[in-house]
């Protein structure tokens, strides 16, 4: 399964792609990262949750960073099974950042996934995790968008600021998880609804 | 000794005998497999690879067997430490572990089994078990594999039962476990006119409803089997290679089948379930979900690069044919597949100049087999979609340009080896006049577009193969027919039933067939690839011939005259000379002084070839005889929608002879039935070597709703000269041309040329958008 | 959990055992021996796993035995000697491997109940979710058409 | 996978209490969906409650403005009921054409919405219909429109503790003309890859009102309407409406087509239910029945 596209994020070049390796901010921008840390300059390791339609999937993962073209561009790995659930995952993700023409100091980022899955949860139905994976892509837009612009990696990034990890998705029957979208606006505006 | 002089006294061939065991079938009284008993079983669940293609690091199965209710947990190393490399199974090539050894090659191949009471605990076990991969780089289609990105087989690995593959043992360094090479003429010479194309047929699931089953257990020292198979005679030696077990201590039994197209044959759940049985010294059962089913054989996915030229007298000189066929991560016996297929490639036309490619090809995909029609229907989905191609380029008829084209009897096929009982002409004149192919066509109403397609197909029978009967005739009168041939829904307990009764001039219901059971019924090489009529109902007829002439000369001492005064008939034994009669009971009453007696005769037969030159592929007999069919359809295709509804679809195939015209006319119509899904919708669907398909919500296979608005069944005979009866088998011989039938149809509807099956709503409109465009 | 349930199976009523998550499926087999009900797919689609409960088909593949406390169920295998949709198959040579026969025949008797005159659509639109993989679609609606035939003239 | 603990309440209030008491719980109720996920193995709830025993749920009442539904009835009972086909005949067409005849005996009109699919039909035929659910949970009861019951994919309104007890039918009036056109890609009983039902209703004397529900052509079910006049061609209505679902349309790709396939037969669905609820409220007025002969 092939995603991609690209967006706009209001932050320079330089800014987008120093959070493209870090950690924190992956970790805040990547729905359902519970975990991520770097274990060395080209391995990091974390786990992945997520939950579609009825089924919830936690992955660990380890990740490896096979290309990288200082200041523009990283392709990644990541790799990842469900034991309890016989599933894996493998993503290989080629995550770019230009200067973007159409408005000062904004970066365009352009993004292409591939993504496998096998076992139980890859032949439950693609366009169950088809559309999962659509709703996946908008919040990492959101979120990362939102990081990029609320200044550099670091702690003191207000956007990453009491980031805890959370599952992603929602369960059936719904509404008993709070959903994504109010996740996601808590997250982002401090719980104001 | 013509047809005529073989043919018995009796009145069975040809009659539209009941079913054996109808009543039975409907009323779900019939016992398949898990319907027979067996000594009681532990349940077998497996772990399945996650990975396509993967180095084994390790295997925990501590939490697995800490379970309550498990017995045991068997990883593929650890039967390879008992086993060796015995454990290594396959027709063509010994390539495939029942488990996962060093290695897993595609995602959901069983890496380590557990053993419990029950299958729930079973299953509840086998998620427990954790591998720890090591991945390696995955091939996910023939080109990548031949480009050998990657190898699926460190080194090839050929089994014994195929001599002529013994020269590739050990090569490496190939996704490519065979090729076959067929060369005749000049293949580049060209006509005026030529075509070209590239076509794809994706792989397929046979899906028979009943659910593949095995069980085995330790009887002293023998292993016994019942198990799904339409091959038990193989079986048995496969386990006994397997265990290194003398065959009578191997002992496969099989039962009626729910179906099987060829997903029921050689290895599939069997060694896996011998293995377990013999180590545990226990008795086991392996059953197949549905999920499970699709990962253990599917069809055959065949890319073909192909071309096609014509003179200016509208005859084909030249043709060629670049085939590949996508085996999966084991090769079964796609070799055989690509090698058989690869001889048809071009077609039943004649045509000096051929030149076909056709190879085999290892990727990190569950394991491609044999499935009705055994790889032919792919090819014919070349060769017909060109040829009709070609005749619309020379602005003609395609069913003229056909008719002008197709070999004869007694002309040489692409490899050299005589047409023989192939009425390829009589079979595409039966089904253009049944769809009335030159009448007015309302081409155009509404919505939706008209058309008519036509397409031939032809495929050699597998040759050399070995049949044995023994036939029993019981002092009442009654026969009973001791064959290994497998009846799955074709109706073979019917047919060779037939067949011996009409020698012995007995009624319908006084010759009963036994099921097949290694330590009772004599070897018979497979029930598959539509050869049981022929090849084991020859060894019928010749046990029965033996058995009359055994009661002649029973006769011949009871009445005093010579052998040749007695005739068998449907009353017993009469002699001319001093007309007397007298019935087979008395007769044998009388030979033995005892009730409930038995006469016993037995026959084999055997055919042979002349095996295919290796650069040319060519032979004098390659086949012992050749399958013709044909297809003729009346459609239409919603141009909003890019749905194709079948008006009417007609089907012939020449069967030699109907020894009984109700199933044969099954056979035609279930294969057309078939053939409409492949033509249509049916497919498997992989993404990065994933099944996404693999249930039946989502996976198509042919409804009541599918059905055309008509289906007409046509019987061709054109006897064969060996056959029994003149009879030849017909399972295969109407899905051969149905897809291109209906792309050829589709194509006189809108004008467009779709070259990849499916025909699905999606790729229709998708191609009439982009012929509008153009 | 094991809970105590009555079924009436083909007229013989018994107090059974079952665990919450058995299906009638696996009940039928293992306690009344209908061999007529089949795993064919596992999920509803195929219709081999069809019986009869108060003469409305269900896929017992997907029905909970827990259930059916009460239920009067009807399995292919427990029709009468004579049941009429039976001779109709077997005389329309509806059947080649068999294996998902006795679920058309169940369908047919609930259609052949609602519908004494069934047209083809009406026949289709109620087998729609059986499959024959061998494709005997043809035979077996010329056997439908039959029983309703009969059915009307002797009636 | 530990199997999820059944649960059989006798009552209400025992179904509700359970359902808000466990962590992941669900609502069983007719069971099909349920347990082709339990086969599958990746169902994870800690609590399955089976409402089978709760007495009411499965009545289908008429009332003042219509039908009330119990959630246990089967969609073939409201394909095949009598009441359900005079007070609500798209109602019953659109049940009548859900996989086949031996599910719709089994799964359960609550159960068909509750699990959110946005490839399923009945949807689409409560939201023209102008249904509305009534959601039961420990604190009482809520209404919520069908309109505004199917929140995101596979996500509806009902919250954690909550079970649908009623679906209220208001009654199709008998002037309407109603259709249902359902498009496969693949088999011809495959689930749809495109459906919609149209429902035309007098909105004034020279006006009418179209309404549409779709199925299968976004992440959840679709619903439009609009106003023509009444003296408006069937193309001149066929043009508003797929302006009017066009943009609504948001295919999600997969083995039944692309997203580009799909959307081109969505309009195909909108048309087709558009001419022919258009046709039927001009020829077919106040025939309930009509749908039978179409079949």
């Amino acid at each position: 399964m092939k995603l991609g596209s690209s967006f706009v994020v209001p932050a320079g070049p330089s800014r987008v792609f120093a959070h493209f390796l870090d950690p924190r901010s992956m970790r805040a921008s990547i729905p359902g990262c519970a975990e991520l840390e770097r274990v060395d300059g080209a391995h990091y390791r974390g786990r992945l949750e997520n939950e579609i339609a009825h089924v919830r999937f936690s992955a660990g993962f380890a990740c490896e960073i096979t290309e990288l073209r200082e200041p523009e561009q990283v392709r990644a790995v990541l790799k990842g099974e469900d034991h309890k659930l016989g599933s894996s995952i493998k993503i290989d993700a080629l995550l770019a950042v230009h200067p973007d023409d159409t408005a000062d100091g904004s970066s365009r980022v352009d993004y292409s996934m591939d993504v496998a899955l096998w076992g139980k949860i890859g032949r439950m139905g693609e366009s169950i995790v088809r559309r999962r994976s659509q709703e996946v892509e908008r919040q990492f837009v959101t979120l990362f968008s939102e990081i990029c612009a609320s200044g550099p990696p670091g702690p003191d990034n207000p956007a990453l600021v009491g980031t805890t990890p959370a599952p992603a998705g929602t369960a059936m029957p719904a509404g008993h998880r709070t959903s994504w979208w109010r996740r996601l606006l808590q997250r982002l505006f401090g719980g104001k609804r | 000794m013509t047809i005529e002089d073989r043919a018995g006294a009796g009145v069975a061939v040809g009659e539209r005998w009941a079913r054996v065991g109808g009543r039975a079938r409907v009323r779900g009284e019939l016992r398949y497999a898990a319907d027979q008993p067996v000594p009681p079983c532990l349940d077998v669940a497996v772990h399945r690879s996650t990975r396509p293609h993967a180095t084994i690091e390790s295997v925990d199965t501590g939490a697995a067997l800490a379970r309550e209710g498990v017995v045991a947990v068997v990883t593929g190393a650890d039967l390879h430490a008992l086993l060796g490399e015995r454990l290594m199974t396959g027709p063509a090539f010994s390539d495939q572990p029942c488990l996962a050894v060093d290695k897993v090659r595609y995602v959901g191949e069983p890496i380590a089994a557990v053993v419990a009471h029950g299958i729930d605990a079973a299953r509840a076990a086998a998620d427990e078990i954790t591998v720890d991969y090591t991945d390696l780089l995955a091939v996910h289609n023939v080109d990548a594999a031949i480009d050998g990105v990657a190898f699926v087989h460190d080194e090839l690995r050929p089994s014994a039962v195929f001599g002529d593959l013994k020269h590739l043992r050990g090569k490496r360094g190939t996704n490519v476990n065979y090729e076959f090479n067929l060369l005749r003429g000049e293949p580049d010479t060209e006509g005026v006119t030529t075509v070209r194309n590239e076509f794809w047929s994706p792989p397929t699931h046979h899906v028979p409803i009943e659910l593949p089953y095995t069980a085995a257990w330790v009887d002293g020292d023998r292993i016994e089997l019942m198990s799904t198979t339409q091959t038990p005679s193989y079986v048995r030696q496969s386990i006994a290679d397997m265990l290194e077990l003398p065959l009578n201590r191997v002992r496969v039994r099989s039962a009626p089948l729910g179906g099987s197209f060829g997903a029921k044959m050689y290895d599939r759940l069997e060694p896996l379930a011998a293995a377990l049985a013999w180590t545990l010294r226990g008795a086991v059962r392996v059953v197949a979900t549905r999920e499970e089913a699709f990962l253990l054989t599917t069809r055959h996915g065949v890319a073909v690069t192909s071309s096609m030229s014509a003179d200016e007298n509208g005859s084909i000189v030249s043709a060629t044919a670049d085939v590949r066929y996508e085996t999966g991560a084991y090769a079964d016996v796609g070799p055989r597949i690509t090698a058989k297929s690869g001889m048809v490639a071009t077609g039943p036309y004649r045509t000096d100049n051929i030149r076909v490619r056709s190879r085999c090809i290892y990727t990190n995909k569950p394991s491609a087999g044999p499935f009705r029609g055994f790889g032919v229907p792919q090819v014919t989905w070349s060769h017909e979609s060109l040829v009709d191609e070609l005749a619309r380029e020379r602005g003609e008829d395609p069913a003229a340009f056909r008719r002008r084209n197709l070999l004869r009897e007694g002309e040489l096929s692409a490899t050299g080896t005589p047409m023989h009982s192939a009425d390829f002409l009589g079979c595409l004149d039966a089904v253009t006049a049944a769809v009335d192919w030159d009448s007015p066509l309302r081409r155009s109403e509404g919505r939706l577009l008209r058309g008519r397609g036509v397409a031939v197909g032809v495929k050699a029978v597998l040759t050399p193969t070995v049949s044995n009967a023994v036939l029993q005739l019981n002092q009442d009168g009654s026969a009973t027919l001791l064959i290994s041939t497998v009846d799955m829904g074709q109706g073979s307990d019917t047919i060779m039933a037939q067949i011996a009764a009409e020698v012995l001039c007995l009624g319908e219901g006084q010759v009963r067939v036994v099921a097949a059971d290694t330590d009772v019924t004599p070897y018979d090489t497979i029930t598959a690839g539509s050869r049981s009529t022929y090849h084991t109902g020859n060894a019928v007829r010749l046990a029965a011939e033996r058995m009359r002439d055994r009661l002649v000369d029973l006769a011949a001492t009871r009445f005093g005259v010579s052998a040749t005064d007695l005739k068998l008939t449907g009353d017993g034994l009469v002699s001319a000379q001093t007309q007397e009669t007298v019935s087979i009971a008395e007769l044998v009453l009388g030979h033995f002084g005892a009730r409930g007696t038995t006469l016993t005769a037995e026959a084999n037969f055997t055919t042979s070839w002349v095996p295919y030159d290796h650069d040319t592929g060519q032979s004098p007999k390659v086949t012992e005889h050749w399958f013709a069919g044909a297809a003729a359809v009346q459609l239409t295709v919603d141009t909003a929608t890019g749905r194709v509804h079948i008006e009417h679809l007609a089907v012939a195939g020449d069967v030699g002879r109907a020894i009984n015209p109700t199933l044969v006319e099954q056979q035609l119509s279930g294969a057309a039935i078939m053939g409409i899904g492949h033509a249509l919708f049916d497919q498997l669907v992989f993404d990065e070597g994933q099944i996404v398909n693999g249930t039946l919500l989502d996976y198509q296979l042919p409804s009541i709703k599918d059905m055309p608005d008509r289906l007409t069944p046509i019987i061709v005979e054109s006897p064969h000269r060996t056959g029994p009866f003149g009879a030849k088998g017909v399972g295969e011989t109407t899905i051969i041309p149905l897809a291109p039938a209906i792309a050829n149809a589709v194509r006189d509807a809108t004008g467009v040329r779709i070259t990849t099956l499916p025909l699905t709503a999606e790729r229709v409109l998708t191609a009439l958008t982009e012929a509008s465009q153009a | 959990m094991t809970r105590d349930i009555e079924l009436i199976v083909n007229g013989v009523r018994r107090r059974i055992a079952v665990g919450d998550d058995e299906l009638l499926l696996d009940v039928l087999r293992r306690e009344f021996g209908t061999t007529s009900v089949r795993e064919g797919c596992g999920v509803g689609a195929c219709g081999a796993c069809t019986v009869l409960v108060g003469g409305r088909s269900v896929s017992s593949c997907l029905a909970r035995a827990i259930r059916q406390d009460g239920a009067v169920i009807t399995t292919a295998d427990g029709l009468p000697a004579d049941d009429d949709v039976v001779e109709r198959f077997v005389e329309a040579g509806a059947m080649q491997c068999g294996y998902c026969i006795p679920g058309f025949v169940l369908m047919s008797h609930e259609l052949l109940a609602e519908n004494p005159a069934p047209s083809q659509a009406d026949i289709d639109a109620h087998l729609e979710g059986n499959i024959c993989r061998c494709g005997t679609y043809q035979e077996i609606r010329a056997a439908i058409a039959a029983t309703a035939e009969h059915r009307a003239v002797s009636a | 996978m530990t199997a999820p603990a059944y649960h059989y309440p006798d009552t209400l209030d025992e179904a509700c209490a359970v359902l808000a008491d466990g962590e992941d719980t669900m609502v069983y109720g007719g069971g099909t969906a349920i347990q082709i996920l339990i086969k599958q193995g990746v169902l994870f709830a800690t609590d399955l409650v089976d409402v089978g025993r709760v007495p009411g749920l499965a009545d289908i009442t008429e009332t003042p403005g219509g039908l009330r539904v119990g959630p246990l009835v089967t969609l073939r009972r409201m394909e095949t009921d009598p009441l359900v086909r005079s007070v609500v005949p798209l109602a019953a067409q659109v049940y009548g054409q859900v996989a086949n005849p031996r599910v719709r005996n089994t799964a359960s009109v609550g159960g068909n919405v509750a699990h959110g699919d946005y490839r399923l039909d009945p949807p689409t035929a409560l939201l023209v219909l102008d249904a509305r659910l009534e959601l039961t949970g420990t604190g009482g009861s809520r209404t919520v429109p069908a309109r505004e019951f199917f929140v995101d994919f596979q996500r509806t309104a009902l919250e954690h503790g909550e079970l649908i007890t009623a679906i209220d039918l208001p009654r199709q009036p008998e002037s309407a003309g109603a259709w249902f056109a359902k498009l496969s890609s693949l088999s011809v009983n495959d689930w749809p890859c495109a459906s919609a039902a149209a429902l035309v209703v007098d909105a004034s004397r020279q006006r009418r009102e179209v309404r549409l529900g779709l199925g299968a052509l976004a992440h959840i079910p679709l619903f439009a309407r609009f106003e023509v006049a009444a003296t408006a061609s069937a193309d001149e209505v066929v043009e508003q409406a797929q302006e009017a679902t066009a943009p609504l349309i948001d295919p999600i790709p997969d083995i039944r087509g692309g997203a580009e396939f799909k959307r081109r037969l969505g309009l195909v669905a909108v048309e087709e239910a558009v001419r022919g609820s258009w046709k039927e409220h001009d020829d077919d007025r106040g025939s309930r029945w009509s749908w039978r002969r179409r079949r």
